[in-house]
């Protein structure tokens, strides 16, 4: 896989690559020659099925990540490309001229995550949810039970007892460190 | 939601709704049609959607264990196959001998149970009433083997990270052959009313084609691809657990017709029958079950990302895992076979097609709901 | 379309007259397989409620509802399963430390009122209750059981040198064996200080050991003594002695705290100088003397300890050999205190001149001195000389061995060679006898009255002790101690059969007459047990603070009858080990300021 | 006087004709079910059904036209079997078949899928007109070889009245049009296999691609007089077919043993195949069962 | 070719991009008025209830992951047809809806139409724990948790999923109360239909439905 990588790295310039398994080799691109080594892979390499296509919010760097996965099945192997987007204006080129199951992946992803893929066919019909108002769900941000207990609520009459409160008042368990 | 056609001329809109008979599962196609055929379709989803990934990314490892098993409820336990080992190979965990073939087995006996409720589903749509009841008896009978090796009957949450959770139960070997022997004793029934039945040659042989020339385009895998001549099947193409060890043959055919699709199928039973009896036989006969795991309230992964892909009876589901160094998975994507058959394929199989042809399409190809919003 | 097409379906007519597959209506409820999963069964007596089943289920389906008041070993709580959020998935039952919580294989439940899907198992009755089918735990369990095994001497050589037993967890180990704890807090209770056990142990296996130690000294001052020598009442109640070893608590705090050679920038304690212009007199360097002086130092009381003995540490000192509790630990303790503020005086004994003056010029006097009289074996020819009491032999071996006090022999009481034997059955006794080994005695024999297993030392002691094969004569009752001819000792005793005493109790020991076995030994040194010591006292003032029996009774706040005086460990309490002591001098440090006014 | 008496006869022998049309209908769903090896309903489960859509409190309407449909389905089957001989040479059983003869009773037979036609429309459903345009196809497809077979018959024996058309059978079973016109029988018996709506011609009705067609927005009562329909419907048929074909019938009991053998061929084919399309359907009935059609009315003719 | 490739989001004939339109309100297409409350008495009729409980029809509609149990028990393992339970294609021929499990947001717009679609008396069956008090995705933002606030049940079965033997057993039930006459979960919900569609309309937001077009 590695001098496979390394005739990427002629092309484009790869951030990092990490041979996960035998199978399947993982590497990094930059968002600007995303598109461009997509495009070169899907027309003259072996990986011309585009398998898998998400993306992954790293709220901590304030960024998302596309993953692509594209798989050569006559040579039995995989190639995960991954690109780094901005997460505070989330876009990125859409594939779906060169893949068009991309063209649900898209619309899902601005759905859930709110990364809009200029040009992509289907982009803001709804999909999974209907009437939804609140930030894109998938999000790290968003507090799925929070929303659930405000927006469905639960069923009332339900009481927890924690084992460690209940120790604890019952024997008093006081700090000398610190004055509580 | 509805989508209005802009340029409607004199086409009725239609929707193949949710509440539906005619639909696998809870999905709703919104077709153009003129008289009888379909100018063009589009697929709706949603109905199912849960937030499976939002979910897990809230849940420990252990504890999103039971849950992925909802996402596809057929065949379960390939999304229980695909977490373990993602999680496994990110926390670097090694099952034990047995546990491989326990695995195996398991898969097996899910993937023949789909396939068996598959061609009911392909004759049911066609009109038949009589294949439905029994390849559903059929499954049935199947169901109870799981339920006495996993103590769940559609449901099994048998395979736990580090192996299986329980041994195989004594004298299990003589009743799944039993089990076996039934639906090997009902197949050639199926076959007089369906293969070899005119009407149903005639239903189902040129309708539903699916053209060679998207492979290149699209991810298809499983009998969609098969029966356009491709022999694609992750078990032999990327091999995993212990299908190494196991000699079956990847069934081709071609028309790519429902035909196609459902022979295919037909012959698949008999390659999953030939496979368990190989499972149960070459399977070690002691040793334990499962490797221990690390404490499961503070088992912390470190950061990784990893791909692992299996062969459901609908085609190939793979399951995209990243862990971020916390207790919990930072996210999963579960790609199911059917989230291409279903958008992109579905699509195009539509044009031209009759609506009464609608449903046997849909469940020849399948396309499974829950898979594709999860 | 050939007409063999058109005919061939007709064959499957033949179906019609072949049995239907419907199952018969009488047996449609038909019985599941035998590990199926079904509803919830608990033993409500086994269940000790420590919420792990609660913790780890992600449908939130079990609350833990109060069902009795906690004690000791139990929170009092139970399971209680919401069936609007259960999926049988069975978790709860493989991650149940004490095994009681399973699923029977009853499948039907039908009800109009949504209400009733929630129950507590083995406390609401059920018909699926005593269902042995199902899924039940010990196949395959979530929770390892068995402890990361600790590296010791080997159990011959041991037996020579003085070097420390026990030689500690590494740092994988240590984490490795903090991840079994299942966080449920039930060893806080059973622990007389109720020290935030789970919380460093938490922070232990979090690799940040620092605040593992802060949070150890939150109660305890003399962690490196209590992770070496504690009688680990935590250890009994964890959740996984149920069925396995429990987590090594006591050997995971010792690991934090010899992390770090000198604890007193480490520690940082921030308390209100609530005590400034405050002085306090501490009477006894025990482990209750010295967790009043540090709080209260550490408040910004001036300090001033009295200790008879030329070092602190009382009976961990004297009372508890240095190849379980090495000098060099009790010295960094120590220092903690010299670190805090207190003024300590060694080698000065209180008398009741000076108990008065100390009570005139400081506004609380504490009394830890613990228990310093060895209770005599009251058999007759016990004065002969050879026999010698465990308490003042222990004393003066580590005062030899330890110090350079002059107020004893160089001459140590056995010899090499010797033979010993030892009467009584505590921690004493098997100290006593394993000391004697290592001075060179040829052979040690522990005789006592009852069973083994009625023993009060600890088991891990007893076991060493077999280790260093230590002979333990049970169910001997000694009679009469005489001289043999050529000046060894000849102890007389007769072998006792045991009588239930009142339920709960050990049972009693009572004496075969007629039968006298002859035991020819050396030296015979009596651990029978210990008592309170108050005459340096005046008489009026052991009338008001003591009973008859020499104990001091003590309020809620631990002051005594006499204003002002207050008193703790071994004094106070019957428990006798060093925690309780530590429990009683925190009881004192929140005494002391609300008796003074000043919290 | 005696029209009255006629007429009281004849409204009994219609109930009779519902009920025995029920009871076959459950036999029909039990024969199904133990093909696909289940217990199936209990016999009497027709009536129980009836009763239920009786008993249903609110039925929504969609305006007038919409009770035409289950009314005009009911009139078409109700009149075929008024204007036919269910018993030969028994007053009662006669009927009012000297009133009307076979061109009235096929009319009948039309009469009923066009109400249903109409009648669905008004629901408004878009189910509904792809459901009737496939009913009224698929019927018009399979009255071709009916009629190309009643042709045959009718040149033969000259009058197109059913009373006549029995009687030329009578005189035992080497008679019977079944034997002495073979291929009219064949093409008219093929034809049944169409009008009875089972598979493989249940496009019309059937639930999983466009939910059971014009009967989408009906509902309780509307369903209940369906019911009673259809089941006159099938009995009429069969009567027609036995007065035509099986030399008609001189007791009760022998009208129910021929028209539940005739009964028991559409089932039999009913059973085993699954469903055509409409134009499948359409093709298969101007195929070969309209050759044979033509031929038996060459026959007849020369 | 059926994705458009145009690249463009079409346009709606009023000019309004697909898939944008604003949500309505309560549509015309969901009853708005209350219907005249039903007459206790019609309930004591033992011979109407005994005919509506020996002939159920089940609305073909899986709205959740228990209705792959509904298949063997129309089959012929455990054949509900025997007990008279036939399925019922349409809202129109059908009396009793089961919800199978979890329910979303979405499909329960879809629920509602159809429940209010079927004739009345028509019952609602619950299977499962998702729909007491959410089940597994009780912190699901998709997934309604108490199914009570939103369509009246007559009868829960519990199970994750409910066995098809639990399901003859809940309908045996159901049958028993249809027969006694205590199974009115349907006049409840035409008497307090004002309760029921404030709760509705606090989850789901668009109202839309498909209109059919010509």
């Amino acid at each position: 896989m590695n001098e496979f990588v390394q005739e990427i790295q002629a092309r484009f310039e790869v951030l990092w690559s990490n041979p996960q398994r035998p199978d399947l080799m993982q590497i990094g691109v930059r968002q600007v020659n995303a598109l461009p080594l997509l495009t070169w892979l899907k027309s003259n390499t072996g990986y011309f099925i585009l398998n898998h296509f998400s993306a992954v919010d790293w709220i901590e760097d304030g960024e998302f990540q596309l993953t692509y996965l594209l798989t050569d099945y006559a040579a039995r192997r995989s190639l995960m490309v991954c690109v780094r987007i901005d997460r505070a204006a989330p876009t990125a080129e859409s594939v779906h001229h060169l893949w068009p199951e991309a063209v649900t992946y898209e619309q899902e992803m601005f759905e859930m995550f709110g990364i809009s893929f200029p040009g992509s066919p289907r982009q803001g019909v709804d999909l999974l949810l209907e009437g939804w108002e609140d930030i894109p769900p998938m999000r790290r941000d968003f507090d799925t039970a929070a929303f659930a207990e405000e927006a469905f609520g639960f069923r009332p009459g339900r009481t927890h007892t924690n084992p460690r409160d209940r120790v604890a008042i019952a024997f008093g368990q006081k700090g000398f460190l610190h004055d509580h | 939601m509805t989508i209005e056609n802009p340029h409607v001329e004199k086409e009725t809109q239609l929707w193949v709704g949710p509440q539906h008979p005619g639909v696998t599962g809870n999905m709703a196609i919104q077709v153009w049609l003129t008289g009888d055929t379909i100018q063009r379709g589009i697929t709706h989803v949603g109905y199912l959607h849960r937030g499976f990934e939002k979910l897990m990314e809230r849940r420990k490892f252990i504890q999103s264990f039971p849950i992925v098993c909802r996402i596809c409820v057929p065949e379960p336990d390939t999304n229980e196959y695909l977490l373990a080992a993602s999680i496994e190979e990110l926390g670097g965990i090694t099952i034990p001998e047995k546990a491989v073939w326990l695995r195996t087995l398991v898969l097996e006996m899910s993937r023949l149970a789909s396939l068996v409720q598959q061609i009911g589903g392909g004759a049911g749509a066609t009109g038949l009433g009589a294949v439905p009841n029994w390849t559903y008896t059929l499954r049935d009978y199947i169901l109870d083997s799981f339920e006495e090796l996993t103590g769940g009957r559609v449901y099994h949450m048998y395979m736990v990270y580090g192996g299986v959770r329980r041994d195989l139960p004594v004298g299990f070997a003589e009743r799944m052959e039993a089990t076996l022997r039934k639906i090997e004793e009902r197949l050639p029934y199926i076959d007089k009313v369906t293969f070899q039945s005119s009407v149903w040659r005639e239903r189902t042989q040129g309708v539903g084609l699916t053209d060679p020339a998207w492979v290149k385009e699209m991810g298809i895998s499983g009998p969609a691809i098969r029966a356009m001549g491709f022999a694609r099947d992750v078990r032999r193409d990327f091999p995993y657990l212990a299908y190494p060890e196991l000699d079956f043959s990847v069934i081709t055919s071609t028309g790519g017709d429902i035909y196609a699709r459902m022979e295919i199928r037909r012959h698949e039973v008999v390659e999953s029958i030939k496979i368990i009896r190989q499972v149960l036989q070459k399977m070690p006969k002691d040793g334990p079950v499962a490797a221990p795991i690390p404490n499961v309230f503070t088992w912390r992964i470190p950061t990784g990302q990893t791909y692992v892909r299996a062969e459901a009876s609908r085609g190939e589901m793979g399951y995209y895992t990243v862990t971020d160094g916390s207790d919990k998975v930072r996210r999963v994507h579960v790609r199911g076979a059917s989230y291409v058959h279903g958008f992109a394929m579905a699509e195009r199989m539509f044009e031209g097609l009759n609506i009464a042809d609608l449903h046997p399409t849909l469940v020849s190809i399948p396309t499974c709901p829950p898979e594709m919003e999860r | 379309m050939s007409l063999k097409n058109a005919l061939a379906p007709f064959g499957i007519w033949a179906r019609a007259l072949a049995r239907p597959y419907t199952i018969p209506v009488e047996d449609i409820m038909r019985a599941p397989a035998d590990r199926y999963r079904g509803w919830h069964t608990n033993d409500a007596e086994a269940c000790i409620g420590c919420g792990s089943c609660s913790d780890i289920c992600q449908n939130a389906a079990i609350d833990m509802v109060v069902n009795r008041d906690a004690t000791k070993g139990d929170t009092g709580l139970r399971p209680m399963v919401d069936y609007g959020r259960c999926c049988w998935c069975a978790l709860c039952v493989d991650v149940c430390p004490s095994g009681s919580l399973g699923l029977s294989s009853e499948y039907t439940w039908v009800d109009k009122d949504p209400e009733v899907f929630r129950y507590v198992p083995g406390v609401d009755k059920k018909p699926w209750d005593d269902d042995t089918k199902g899924w039940h735990g010990g196949e395959w369990d979530l929770i390892n059981h068995d402890r990361v095994p600790m590296s010791m001497l080997p159990g011959e050589t041991r037996g020579q040198t003085w070097a420390e037993v026990v030689l500690g967890y590494s740092e994988e180990e240590a984490q490795r064996e903090a991840a079994r704890c299942l966080e449920c807090g039930i060893c806080t209770a059973a622990c007389p200080a109720h020290m935030h056990i789970p919380e460093y142990i938490g922070a232990i296996r979090d690799g940040n050991y620092e605040q593992a130690v802060n949070l150890i000294y939150e109660t305890n001052p003399m962690p490196e003594m209590c992770g070496k020598v504690c009688t680990r009442r935590c250890e009994d109640v964890c959740a996984h002695a149920k069925q396995g070893e429990p987590v090594a608590i006591r050997w995971l705090k010792r690991f934090a705290t010899e992390r770090f050679d000198d604890l007193r920038e480490v520690i940082k304690a921030d308390v209100a100088p609530i005590g400034v212009g405050k002085r306090v007199a501490v009477i006894g360097g025990g482990p209750s003397g010295i967790t009043v002086a540090y709080y209260l130092a550490i408040r910004g009381f001036e300090v001033n300890l009295y200790e008879a003995l030329p070092t602190l540490g009382g009976a961990t000192f004297f009372g508890i050999p240095k190849y379980r509790f090495p000098m060099p630990s009790l010295e960094k303790q120590v220092d903690m205190l010299r670190g805090a503020g207190v003024k300590l005086h060694v080698n000065s004994p209180v008398d009741a001149a000076l108990f008065e003056e100390l009570r005139s010029t400081h506004d609380a006097v504490f009394i830890g001195a613990g228990l310093m009289r060895g209770k005599a074996m009251r058999v007759e020819g016990e004065d002969a000389p050879g026999v010698v009491n465990a308490l003042t032999f222990l004393l003066e071996h580590h005062l030899r061995n330890n110090t350079d006090s002059d107020k004893v022999s160089k001459e140590p009481v056995v010899l090499p060679g010797m033979k010993v034997a030892v009467v009584g059955g505590g921690n004493t006794a098997i100290d006593a006898a394993r000391v004697s080994l290592r001075l060179g005695a040829s052979e040690v024999v522990i005789s006592y009255r009852r069973r083994k297993e009625d023993m009060p030392a600890d088991w891990e002691e007893i076991e060493d002790a077999e280790h260093e094969n230590i002979q333990i004569d049970v169910q001997a009752i000694p009679l009469r101690i005489e001289q043999t001819p050529d000046g060894r000792l000849d102890l007389i005793w007769g072998p006792a059969e045991m009588v239930a005493d009142k339920p709960g109790a050990r049972p009693k020991p009572v004496l075969v007459e007629g039968v006298e076995n002859h035991l020819v030994v050396d030296r015979i040194i009596g651990a029978i047990g210990q008592g309170p010591n108050l005459r340096w006292l005046s008489p009026e003032a052991q009338g008001t603070i003591a009973d008859k029996w020499g104990w001091i009774k003590v309020n809620e706040d631990g002051m005594t009858g006499m204003p002002g005086v207050f008193a703790g460990g071994d004094l106070v309490n019957e428990t006798a080990d060093a925690i309780s002591a530590i429990a009683d001098g925190l009881r004192v440090v929140q005494g002391i300021p609300r008796w003074l006014g000043l919290q | 006087m005696e029209l009255l008496l006629q007429i009281l006869w004849s409204s009994i022998g219609v109930l009779i004709a519902v009920a025995y049309g029920l009871l076959t209908g459950g036999i029909v769903r039990k024969l199904f079910a133990r093909i696909q090896g289940r217990v199936g309903p209990p016999v009497y489960q027709g009536f129980i059904d009836l009763g239920k859509n009786f008993f249903v409190r609110d039925n929504i309407s969609h305006g007038p036209m919409f009770y035409f449909g289950p009314a005009l389905r009911t009139a078409g089957g109700v009149g075929i079997f008024l204007f036919i001989p269910a018993i030969v040479g028994w007053a009662p059983g006669e009927n009012f078949s000297f009133a009307g003869d076979l061109l009235l009773v096929m009319y009948f037979m039309f009469f009923g899928s066009l109400g249903m036609a109409l009648g669905g429309s008004a629901g408004g459903h878009p189910h509904t007109p792809i459901g009737a345009g496939r009913g009224l196809s698929q019927m018009t497809a399979f009255e071709v070889p009916f009629i190309l077979a009643v042709i045959a018959l009718v040149a033969d024996t000259g009058s197109f009245s059913v009373h006549d058309l029995t009687l030329a059978q009578a005189g035992g079973f080497l008679e019977w049009n079944l034997l002495t016109h073979p291929f009219a029988a064949a093409a008219a018996f093929i034809a049944m296999l169409g009008m009875n709506g089972y598979a493989p011609f249940n496009v019309v009705g059937a639930p999983n691609e466009i939910p059971v067609g014009p009967m989408t927005e009906y509902q309780g009562g509307f369903i209940a007089t369906l019911g009673t329909g259809r089941a006159i419907f099938a009995i009429a048929k069969m009567i027609l077919f036995m007065d035509l074909f099986l030399g008609g019938a001189t007791s009760i009991l022998e009208a129910f043993i021929k028209v539940f053998v005739i009964y028991m061929w559409s089932v039999a084919v009913a059973a085993v195949f699954p469903r055509y399309r409409v134009d499948q359907s359409m093709r298969f009935f101007l195929g070969w069962p309209a050759l044979i059609g033509v031929v038996a009315v060459l026959l007849a003719l020369f | 070719m059926g994705v458009e490739e145009k690249g463009k989001v079409p346009l709606l004939p009023s000019g309004v991009p697909v898939g944008s339109k604003p949500h309505a309100t309560d549509s015309t297409l969901f009853a708005q008025g209350r219907p005249k409350p039903l007459s206790l008495d019609e309930s004591v009729a033992f011979i109407k209830n005994w005919f509506r409980a020996q002939s159920l029809n089940v609305m073909a509609y899986g709205t959740g992951c228990g209705s792959i149990e509904l298949g063997p028990l129309g089959t012929s393992r455990f054949d509900m047809e025997r007990f008279g339970i036939t399925g019922g294609p349409t809202p129109r021929q059908s009396s009793v809806l089961i919800i199978s499990g979890y329910l979303s947001v979405k499909t329960l717009k879809r629920v509602i139409r159809s429940y209010e679609q079927m004739p009345n008396p028509r019952w609602v069956v619950a299977l499962g724990s998702c729909t007491i008090n959410g089940g597994m995705y009780w912190d699901s933002y998709s997934t309604i948790k108490i199914l009570d606030q939103y369509l009246p049940v007559d009868v829960y079965v519990n199970g994750c999923m409910p066995r098809p033997e639990a399901l003859i057993a809940g309908f045996k039930d159901l049958m028993d109360m249809i027969k006694r006459g205590e199974a009115n979960g349907y006049i409840e919900y035409q008497n307090n239909l004002d309760w029921y569609r404030a709760n509705q309309r606090k989850v789901i937001k668009d109202w839309n439905l498909p209109e059919y077009s010509w």
